[in-house]
């Protein structure tokens, strides 16, 4: 069955179309790799399949559930997303970010620990989020997945910001999701690195162009 | 059946209006104390009606129903939206007309009766629906949030007539003006006086109808805009 | 539900303990702004203990929406309001849960704001204890009224100018609630329909806050 | 350095105009504040009359904080203080516009709320009118402070409850010395030395802050 | 003469040393690359260079003003820094704000409309800055230094969120800058391009291990 399905859908911003009539089946299992040049329209789709946007027109399901209804609050709570700007409280430090987001939504606690080791950020343990830099703000948000364990990760320009390091241990975790089920949506500038096999989603003006 | 009244209703609430104003100038006499300005009672009350009973419970039900799931409609949104800018229009209007009415009897514009002070209240509270209609540009969003916070008011307005009243009895023994409100009301001036709050609900019903028209055709511009710039982004290189 | 308020109200206070905005910034604010009313008022003591609890009253309402503003900004870093969305949780128990963190810290204000008063304005020790389990009434309405047009007020770019012209006409029936069954205290009055308006308001900000908070965090 | 202000003046006013939250959010704040002073003072209009000029006042600061505060986070998109900053521009340059901008809002809203105050609190039309050459330079002593306080205290991440603390004291004599000479106007009393008083603190103001206004935006 | 020589300097936050001790001497008409893992210091270097972060010990110039003075305030004047965070008016638009910043410090605005449209923002000249999609953000503040014309280039990771386009805009502005006399230091995640000539700088634990 197919994760998600989008109809026609149109997004707008006022009286703007982010999404100017988007078509779209993803698989389960599999990565994706959203592409195009800059404005076209990828952070939009993301935030359309996280349930952060709500369409104008169209229909669509994500996870079984209907973008169209309040059922886009259940997409939410059951999707990994992993932003540009992070979604963290910037005053808490990362292990407490994560503790509390993860009793929130009743995961195991004993997670944490390991997951944020994992990204290395076991040095900074009790600095406020506010100060870590770009790349360990990004590295934080991927223990937040680690813990998280979602059935479908959006991931908006992971490999941004992150260094060498940080890109394998992305391109890991992506390869590990989809061998365990996930789907992966991401997108991306740079040429997807080739330890990670996945479909192109090309964008062309709010639409999707190619899928392949 | 629906056209006979769009057609009708302009014209009749003009007509209404105007023969109250005929009747309350001309066919009804002055009062003895207050003089000419006794002829506020022909417009004054009605005025007050609107804004208070007529217009608000508009947005309140418009709103109630928007949030409704099953009910859910732009509709809703556009004539609760309608109902409280012409409800803005009618409280300045009772306050001005009330304080001209009040100044000769008080010396001053303003007294902190319980009336007039819960008016003022539920005028800052139309003035922050509108603003934030207007900080939020998302129409969802904007829908959303000015229907809950016409919810909020809506709960606040007996909070607020009763916390004013009892906080102007508890203090105040004689008020000023209680004596001068008993005007006597007879014949004509009593159809008059009927009259009028027929014609301002007309009034009202007819702005209403007139914003909510002014809504949707820019809302149908605005589709019709939409067909544009989807086009216009379906072509756009990219930048 | 209230597993959620539970955890959300705690990590908003922790927020706090951390940032410590209250005790350095919202309490010197309170005393500053009730310094001020006393001199605006004027220098004739005996008017100021008269409208002491009007200015208490005031001035509670004043930190109220100094600290409403702090509690929805914590939940839009940078912005955008996606922390609390994106997990997407059960909307009556952060309602809750953001009100009871709210509770907390303005009824500490409060009281270390009532003390202030008498000190200040010469009212008499035994009404201003007196009058404390209202002072909890009143914030606790002002905390869940608070936490719902904060959301309103929300996202907006300009929620800090927003949020007062929102919350201040909803807030005027608590102050007069608060300021008459204070003074009743000190002069004469009665005291029990303003605790029921009071009671009565708190029910209905709260079950409107359990019922629509989520209505508003939806887009 | 005049030619910096101009263009700093006229951004922040195109801003303004762009989102009309002086307008829509500030004016029925303090309209609301107005009306709310006047129910905590209670309903006694002879005593209004005889306090207006300090709620009067009270009400133009509040309504200053919210607009200092607005000021200050134009600065700071996203929460970093960069935009003017990386372009390096006079700094004096940069006070006196901000300050010209806010100044210009500041005024008109109190105007607004002047006419709001004889209306509802009873003062004579012509002490008003009187008094509004003296309101002008208490608003521009506001701005002034207002500007430099903003500034101190948009460094912090809690800016928001931070301004109020750091201001308030020192709007404290503005608001005794606009109060005083209102007051001069409808009763009596001397209002010349209130005048200097703001004279001085506008003229002290305002060297601060052209001298060391660079300095502040220094880390 | 060296563009800029840093001196044993150390920054801090609050006890946190950024910097633990930089030494650095750059040369005019050339370009640098800084590069490390993530949160070693390389945005805490850039942004002293840019005279936003004072040194709490050691000495440095930069353009001839000194870093331990108010001259700093110079230094921003003359320098041109493209962050991660884009430093312009939300509420206002692209134009609006590059007219008053050119306004501001006295260039010509006859060059703002060629600039917007060089960057391929021609298409978004009215919409207000808060709007645009991060690689859009990025493109204006190329845009900005296109206008500036400054001899000291700051880019904190400048080929980030930038697609195939951008990034050989960016390029060329580089070659182009350096041949002109200006002197480019930006930071970098990905392997440098082919097509920029750069000396390395190397972090490490924030300090610079080589140079070359
Ligand atoms: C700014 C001043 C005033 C305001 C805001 C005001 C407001 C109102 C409101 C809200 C009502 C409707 C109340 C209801 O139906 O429950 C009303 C009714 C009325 N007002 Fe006023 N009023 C003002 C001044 C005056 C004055 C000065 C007079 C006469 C001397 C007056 C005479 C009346 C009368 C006769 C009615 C209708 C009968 C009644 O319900 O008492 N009003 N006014
Ligand atoms: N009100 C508006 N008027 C005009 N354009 C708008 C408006 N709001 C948004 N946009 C445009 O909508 C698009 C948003 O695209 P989105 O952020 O999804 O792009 P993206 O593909 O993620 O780009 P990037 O690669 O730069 O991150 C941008 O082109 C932006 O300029
Ligand atoms: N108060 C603090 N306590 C502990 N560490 C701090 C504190 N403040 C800042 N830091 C650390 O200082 C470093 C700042 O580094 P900077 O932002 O310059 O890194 P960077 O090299 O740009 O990294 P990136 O590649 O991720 O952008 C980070 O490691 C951050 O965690
Ligand atoms: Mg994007
Ligand atoms: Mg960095």
């Amino acid at each position: 069955m197919a994760i998600a399905s989008l109809r026609d859908i149109v997004v707008t911003a006022g009286t703007f179309p982010l999404l100017a009539g988007v078509n779209l089946e993803l698989e389960g299992a599999t990565s994706y790799v959203v592409t195009g040049p800059n404005g076209v329209g990828k952070t939009s789709l993301l935030r359309l399949l996280a349930g952060l946007e709500a369409p104008t027109r169209g229909s669509g399901h994500v996870l079984n559930f209907d973008l169209a209804t309040t059922q886009r609050r259940q997409v939410r709570r059951n999707v990994g997303w992993l932003g540009h700007e992070g979604s963290f409280y910037d005053d808490l430090s990362a292990t407490d970010n994560l503790l509390f987001a993860a009793r929130a939504l009743r995961l195991d606690v004993a997670l944490v620990a390991p997951a944020l080791e994992r990204v290395g950020l076991g040095g900074r343990l009790r600095t406020p989020v506010k100060l870590l830099s770009a790349g360990q703000r990004r590295r934080l948000g991927l223990a937040w997945l680690l813990v998280r364990r979602p059935q479908l990760w959006l991931l908006d320009e992971p490999y941004a910001s992150l260094d060498d390091a940080g890109r394998d241990l992305m391109s890991d975790l992506i390869n590990h999701a989809t061998a365990s089920g996930a789907t992966v949506v991401l997108s991306s500038h740079d040429p997807v690195r080739r330890d990670v096999v996945a479909s192109h989603i090309e964008m062309r003006g709010g639409r999707i162009e190619r899928v392949g | 059946m629906k056209k006979l009244t769009a057609l009708i209703l302009g014209p009749v609430a003009l007509v209404t209006t105007l023969i109250t104003l005929w009747m309350g100038y001309f066919v009804t006499p002055a009062d003895k104390v207050q003089g000419e300005l006794a002829r506020l009672v022909y417009i004054h009350p009605a005025q007050a009606w609107v804004a208070l009973y007529l217009s608000f419970g508009t947005a309140t039900l418009a709103s109630a129903l928007y949030l409704w799931p099953r009910t859910r409609s732009v509709t809703a949104d556009r004539i609760a939206a309608a109902a409280v800018e012409v409800s803005t229009v009618f409280i300045a209007l009772t306050l001005i007309t009330g304080s001209i009415w009040g100044r000769p009897t008080w010396g001053v514009w303003w007294v902190w009766d319980a009336r007039l002070t819960s008016t003022a209240v539920l005028g800052v509270l139309m003035l922050g629906y509108l603003a934030l209609r207007r900080a939020n540009d998302d129409p969802l969003l904007r829908a959303r949030r000015s229907a809950v916070f016409a919810i909020l008011t809506a709960i606040n307005v007996p909070i607020v007539h009763f916390s004013v009243v009892w906080w102007k009895t508890l203090h105040q023994g004689a008020t000023v003006f209680t004596d001068n409100r008993h005007l006597k009301i007879h014949g004509s001036m009593a159809w008059t006086l009927l009259l009028s709050f027929i014609a301002l609900s007309l009034d009202f019903a007819w702005l209403v109808r007139a914003r909510y028209r002014v809504g949707s055709v820019s809302a149908a511009n605005e589709s019709a805009d939409l067909e544009a710039a989807l086009e216009a982004r379906r072509t756009e290189a990219g930048a | 539900m209230m597993r959620t308020a539970y955890l959300v109200a705690l990590k908003d206070l922790r927020i706090e303990l951390r940032s410590r905005v209250l005790l350095w910034q919202v309490l010197p604010f309170g005393l500053m702004a009730l310094v001020l009313c006393g001199l605006a008022v004027g220098p004739d003591a005996r008017q100021q203990s008269r409208i002491a609890p009007g200015l208490f009253y005031l001035v509670v309402t004043l930190v109220a929406l100094l600290v409403i503003n702090r509690s929805s900004q914590i939940e839009s870093p940078r912005g955008t309001r996606t922390s609390l969305l994106t997990l997407g949780l059960d909307a009556g128990g952060v309602f809750l849960g953001k009100a009871a963190a709210m509770l907390v810290q303005l009824f500490a204000t409060a009281t270390a704001l009532l003390f202030g008063t008498t000190v200040l304005l010469h009212v008499p020790v035994h009404a201003a204890l007196v009058t404390l389990p209202i002072v909890l009434l009143a914030t606790a309405t002002l905390s869940a009224a608070g936490v719902l047009y904060g959301l309103v007020a929300s996202s907006s770019s300009s929620s800090a100018t927003l949020l007062p012209v929102l919350a201040l006409p909803a807030f005027a029936p608590i102050l007069i609630a608060g300021e008459r069954s204070f003074s009743s205290l000190i002069s004469a009055g009665s005291l029990s329909r303003w605790v029921l308006l009071l009671i009565f308001s708190l029910v209905a900000y709260g079950s409107i806050g359990v019922l629509l908070y989520g209505a508003l965090e939806e887009s």
